[in-house]
């Protein structure tokens, strides 16, 4: 089961590093996306399916696709991809944050002594998920749902041009 | 409106779909090799030169070189060599011949011209269709002896043109034997006694119809 | 990114660099693409998917059709016409007849007017029929309209092939008459076309005319204004379709069509649907004139005794024929010297001159949209280039 | 004497219906208990496999055939079996047509994406095999039974856009790419009233299983009409929505617009050739197959027998039956419709098939609170939800179709 | 080293954290930052469902119900970021964040 675990987290780990480093956008868009698709992996590991199901339809269904479209609505010409100088530097300041935050995590992670975690998975069946939606979190989902029409909204009126003949796309 | 052009469509497709198994009027494919449609008899695809006897081809062809087609021909594609002597034709007459006749078949372009313009009925237009070769320079150019073909060919893919053909042409030598057997005469009733039996031979022709089959040797 | 990936491979996906339209694509449509009916090509400019541009560019099939005919004799010109619009031989052989008639001044006997108009009419019964199949194809009906429609074609060429001798090159008209007579087994069988073609026709509109996609497709799409239509010089069905009253069968009455009783059918608002419409309406008129014809015929000769088919040398002089072609006015203009060849051969091809509007009518509409554009349009590649 | 009778049909019966499954637990008897699952899978997953790749092979010919019969020709009619006369209807025919795609040559593009132009057709085979995991093929053949099988559904079919998406960019070619976006906007547009067509079906039978929604689907009214949801007023109006939206998903005109081919040659197959060209091909049909195999689930009743004299015939051939003629729809609609523009294609989506699947929703809210309305309240109550959905249907149609219609013409006088 | 379960799930979430992070920091385009905090938005994702299996759990379905709300938002970001990005597009003909200076177009 830890070598499954291993086997996903490395692979999970690996796109999401070369996504982040690649020059092609539409590589790293790609990449990220099997990315995503490794965590879904986990969770179907971890015995949440209902989750990774919905981070597959979400994710990979949905969340791609906006990518994709962006990355092809603002095709580049091939100054854009040059690296604006003092990016190096950037680059390696991100790298010492970025060190430095994981550092801090794992010393962390490995520092904290856990509670005996549970040895049976804990199982959640879609009618518990729908039960609680329903019921305990009823409020977060009215709130969810509003936050999702106005960002729907929201992301129209951004994208609408000011051009007539742009209609309802 | 609001699908219902849509769900008519859908009836008229199930219709033609169902029809096509019972309908022969729905179902018009001819599986070609196997099956094949008569050809209409004004079907016409690359001219042949017609010869009176299919024993002899080159001896009895109707053309005289006169080279009309040749001139004639839109995109140019007879060539015919003229020959230097005369050999008698058909009815026996002398008459020059094409020592040269070919048809570049890959140029011709099968509009029927050469067929209008010759005076002598000498070259028509052949039905053969599966022309397709791998050779496609010397292959598709059809000299005179692959052009030569017999009356009675004529006669099977064009029978109706083909005897109005003949008709006319016997029309035409009849004639012409009549009128030379009357110059005969006339000259024999000038001349009785010498040339009575020249007469007779003058017009070697005339005691032949226009032979529409090959004489049965 | 997509630009310098792009840039990389072949002249048909070079990048349009324009400093104020960074995203412009140009698509070169053709001349070897699914739906130019024929080697044309169309360089269109898209904003996303909207034409901005479109570039028509033509003559990858000339073939120096018109100083042929100067170099040719008269006769000799006849095959030729069937090669310009291929669909319609007959009736590119009655105005070049027409036109050579006129020159020399040579009458035609009744019954090979009569015989003209017929097979003047069943070619345009036939031109229509291919369109709508074509027009249908292009909005991407899987075949089934043109299949249709090819069945019903075949039928009529058949009856060319039976009467002429060649299914599309029929080389039939000569001046001063026909080259052949109908026969009156002919004659029958085309009567039962033509009776039948009422009920395919019925069965075809029901099949696509009621289609709510393809209303949602072409109307409104590819609007041709009246006045435009007029200074471009745009002729037939796609005339009428803008409404102007526009046809050579009444404004000349050439042939014997004033004997005839038939209507012009008009659009109102010149686009794609209704110029498909005016097409179908005219079908029905010529199956009208059809009957008329059979019922009229008149029994004679064919052929003028007096015309020449060798030697023919019209007298110096000019004529310009023109008859209503399936596509449009399609008109000879010939100089003679008084030698066998025509001194000046000009054709004035509807194909072409109706293209000639392409960008107009295309312009702010989708690739696709172009494509039925260009289908309702209704060009034949070997007019357009000659 | 008759109960025997009845007794002796009703284990052959079963029998029958459990045949499958005997034959599988068969060949795996002798494997010790913790490989016998491994092998179960696996010989599942080859069933399914070799099942939908006949399938796939069948439907090509079937396709042409009845496309040829509709345009009344006879259809591929030649290849039989090699070297003998025999024709068999053409039959031969994928097999022909297979051999000729696995020798052809393969071309990649110089300046394509050689990666992502080999992934995208194993990428979109994959995913569309992936599908077929769910959905109940019989009553007790099911190869994944999941608690959120509809759920794993749409998400494994959400992953073939993104193949769609490849092909078209790593061609390098502008028709490919125009395909490509048309694709995203295609897809994006309908995976809403897709997904939002069967809510009201999950609503209903309180299940996001597919196993579970079919046998909520069991028994019959009076005794012949069955209780598939299509019978329902909102099963009707959901299963239009989805149908049509499942065309659009497998880019079956009229909704072929990522491929038209009388504008983008081929759209994101135009660069592709030989075998994955051929990949390409049966992803297609499998995407097609198993969208029409979850119609059947989620609407007409699964494997379900029509009648119930008729449940002697085993479930898995009902459900083949069913998806057969669903397959057919989608050919014989083909056959005769032209394809939309792009943007009427998303307009369709937007305009008209979310609106409709929303208030189809609250039409099967509606139908959930009257569950215990009988007798002869029960006509009122479908006509309240007929009404609810025609009413809508003819408005938003009118709307949408406002500016097209028949005209007539006038003659020049 | 002998690592609990739950030890390399954090583990896991945390290296997929810091590469979104390093991502969003050092990249200038906007898309690809968008899609680092994404990634990041994954990783705490991933914490929820590792705590979920091996911690103590007081309710069966919190973690799950985290993660499900979570990606809701996550896909409303998305969206919306991407609107922008296209906005900005639109405004400065390139998607470079360093160029990206005016509220106003």
């Amino acid at each position: 089961m830890t070598a499954v675990l291993i086997l996903i987290a490395v692979a999970t780990l690996c796109t999401a590093a070369v996504a982040m480093a690649l020059r092609n956008l539409i590589h790293s868009a790609l990449l990220l996306i099997a990315s995503w698709t490794g965590i879904a992996a986990f969770y179907l590991w971890a015995g949440a399916e209902f989750v990774a199901f919905a981070q597959v339809l979400i994710y990979v269904g949905a969340i791609s696709m906006v990518v994709l479209f962006a990355v092809l609505l603002t095709r580049q010409s091939r100054a854009d991809v040059a690296i604006a100088p003092g990016s190096l530097g950037r680059v390696v300041l991100a790298l010492i944050a970025g060190g430095a935050v994981l550092g801090v995590l794992v010393g962390a992670v490995l520092s904290t002594k856990f509670a005996n975690s549970s040895a049976t998975t804990p199982t959640v069946t879609v009618k518990q998920i729908g039960q609680s939606l329903g019921g305990a979190h009823a409020a977060a989902l009215l709130v969810i749902g509003v936050l999702l029409t106005v960002a729907l909204l929201g992301a129209v009126v951004l994208a609408t041009t000011d051009r007539a003949e742009k209609e309802d796309a | 409106m609001l699908g219902s052009g849509l769900l008519q469509g859908l009836a008229v497709t199930a219709k033609n779909l169902v029809g096509s198994f019972h309908d022969p009027a729905r179902l018009t494919t001819v599986e070609y090799p196997e099956q094949r449609t008569k050809l209409p008899e004004a079907y016409r695809n690359f001219p042949f030169l017609v010869s009176e006897n299919a024993t002899d081809p080159m001896g009895t062809l109707r053309c005289v070189a006169c080279q009309i087609c040749e001139k004639e021909c839109p995109p140019q594609c007879i060539y015919i060599e003229k020959s230097k002597d005369k050999k008698p034709d058909a009815t026996g007459r002398p008459q020059l011949y094409p020592t040269v006749f070919d048809i570049d078949t890959s140029v011709c372009m099968s509009c029927q011209i050469c067929v209008e313009v010759c005076p002598f009925d000498a070259i028509k237009m052949d039905q053969v269709f599966e022309i397709a070769t791998t050779d496609r320079f010397t292959a598709l150019l059809l000299d005179r002896e692959q052009l030569a073909k017999p009356n009675d060919y004529y006669h099977t893919i064009h029978p109706t043109e083909a005897a109005e053909v003949d008709a006319r042409l016997a029309a035409e030598r009849k004639a012409a034997a009549e009128k030379a057997a009357a110059a005969a005469a006339k000259a024999a009733a000038a001349k009785p006694a010498a040339v009575a039996g020249l007469g007779e031979a003058g017009a070697p022709g005339s005691s032949t119809p226009a032979t529409t089959k090959p004489p049965a040797a | 990114m997509i630009a310098s990936g792009l840039q990389t491979t072949g002249a048909h996906v070079r990048e349009v660099h324009d400093d104020f339209h960074g995203d412009l694509l140009e698509v070169s449509m053709g001349p070897h693409h699914p739906s130019t009916h024929g080697v044309f090509r169309m360089q269109v400019t898209l904003d996303g998917e909207t034409i901005v541009k479109l570039k028509p560019v033509f003559g990858y099939l000339h073939r120096n059709h018109e100083k042929l005919g100067e170099n040719t004799s008269y006769l000799g010109s006849m095959p030729y016409t069937d090669r310009l619009d291929y669909l319609n031989s007959m009736t590119n052989n009655w105005a070049y007849a027409l036109a050579v008639e006129k020159l020399a001044g040579q009458p035609v006997p009744e019954r090979a007017e009569y015989l003209r108009i017929i097979l003047a009419e069943l070619t345009r019964l036939l031109n229509h029929t291919c369109l709508a199949g074509f027009l249908l194809q292009d909005s991407g009906a899987s075949g089934t309209p043109l299949m249709y429609a090819f069945r019903e074609r075949e039928k009529i060429l058949d009856l060319f092939e039976s009467l002429s001798g060649s299914r599309m090159m029929c080389n039939f008209q000569r001046f001063g008459g026909c080259r052949t007579d109908a026969s009156p087994e002919w004659l029958a069988a085309a009567k039962k076309l033509t009776d039948g073609y009422g009920a395919f026709l019925d069965e075809y509109e029901r099949l696509i005319t009621g289609n709510e996609i393809l209303m949602a497709r072409t109307q409104g799409v590819g609007v041709l204004k009246p006045d435009l239509a007029i200074s471009a010089g745009i002729t037939g069905p796609m005339l009428r379709a803008t409404g102007v009253d526009y046809d050579l069968r009444k404004v000349d009455a050439y042939g014997f069509y004033s004997r005839f009783a038939f209507r012009v059918p008009l659009g109102d608002h010149g686009d794609t649907y209704d110029r498909y419409m005016i097409r179908v309406l005219e079908m029905r008129e010529s199956i009208e004139i059809l009957q008329q014809a059979f019922r009229d015929l008149p029994a004679g000769p064919i052929m003028d005794p007096k015309a020449k088919l060798r030697g023919f040398r019209p007298k110096t002089g000019e004529a310009y024929g023109r008859i209503e072609g399936p596509k449009g006015e399609i008109g000879f203009y010939l100089i003679s010297d008084g030698t066998p060849n025509p001194y000046r051969y000009r054709v004035r091809p509807p194909s072409l001159i109706n293209l000639t509007v392409l960008e107009d009518l295309c312009l702010g509409h989708t690739v696709a949209d172009a494509v039925i554009i260009l289908g309702s349009i209704d060009i034949v590649l070997g007019e357009v280039d000659r | 004497m008759s109960a025997a009778w009845t007794n002796i049909a009703t284990s052959a019966h079963s029998l029958l219906e459990r045949l499958p499954l005997l034959a599988r637990d068969f060949t795996t008897d002798w494997l010790p208990e913790s490989a016998r699952w491994l092998a179960n899978s696996l010989i599942t997953i080859a069933t399914v496999v070799v099942a939908f790749a006949s399938l796939f092979a069948l439907l090509t010919i079937v396709e042409r055939k009845v496309l040829a019969r509709v345009q009344n020709r006879p259809g591929p009619n030649r290849v039989g079996i090699p070297f003998t006369k025999i024709k068999l209807f053409g039959l031969g025919q994928p097999l022909a047509d297979g051999i000729k795609m696995l020798t052809k040559e393969d071309i990649v593009p110089r300046a394509a994406d050689q990666v992502l132009h080999f992934l995208a057709p194993v990428a979109l085979l994959a995913f569309s095999i992936l599908t077929f995991a769910v959905i109940p093929f019989g009553r007790q053949l099911v190869p994944l039974e999941l608690d959120a099988g509809v759920l794993y559904f749409f998400a494994a079919g959400a992953a073939t856009e993104l193949a769609v998406f490849m092909a078209g960019w790593a061609s390098h070619n502008k028709y490919s790419l125009l395909a490509a976006m048309r694709a995203l906007a295609q897809l994006i547009s309908y995976e809403l009233p897709l997904l939002l067509s069967i809510v009201p079906v999950v609503m209903l039978a309180g299940s996001l299983s597919t196993v579970g929604i079919v046998e909520k689907q069991a028994g019959w009214t009076w005794g012949f009409v069955p209780h598939w949801h299509v019978f329902t007023p909102w099963g009707a109006a959901g299963f239009a929505i989805f149908f049509v939206a499942a065309l659009a998903e497998s880019n079956r005109s009229p909704f072929d617009r990522p491929e038209a081919e009388s504008e983008l040659i081929a759209g994101h197959l135009t660069e592709y050739s030989g075998f994955k060209y051929a990949l390409f091909f049966m992803a297609e049909y499998f995407g097609m197959c198993a969208l029409c195999g979850m119609g059947v689930t989620l609407f007409l009743g699964g494997w379900q027998a029509p009648l119930p004299f008729l449940e002697i015939i085993p479930s898995y051939f009902w459900f083949a039956a069913k998806l057969l003629t669903l397959l057919f729809v989608f050919m014989w609609i083909r056959a005769t419709l032209p394809r939309l523009r792009i943007d009427q294609l998303t307009r369709l989506a937007w305009k008209f098939l979310v609106p409709l699947a929303l208030i189809n929703l609250g039409v099967a809210v509606f139908w959930a609170l009257t569950a215990d309305w009988t007798g002869a309240i029960r006509a009122i109550r479908w006509i309240v939800a007929g009404a609810l959905i025609v009413g809508p249907f003819v408005l938003i149609g009118r709307k949408l179709s406002s500016g097209i219609a028949p005209r007539t013409y006038r003659y020049a006088t | 080293m002998n690592l609990a379960p739950l030890q390399l799930c954090l583990l896991f979430s945390s290296a997929l954290f810091c590469i979104g992070l390093i991502g969003a920091l050092s990249r200038s385009n906007t898309i690809l930052v968008l899609l680092g905090i994404e990634l990041m938005l994954n990783a705490a994702n991933l914490n929820f469902i590792a705590f979920w299996r091996y911690g103590a759990n007081s309710e069966p379905a919190t973690g799950v119900m985290f993660v499900i709300f979570a990606i809701a938002v996550a896909a409303a970001e998305a969206a919306v970021g991407l609107a922008l990005v296209i906005t900005i597009y639109r405004h400065q003909k390139n998607i470079r964040l360093q160029d990206a200076t005016r509220l106003k177009g």
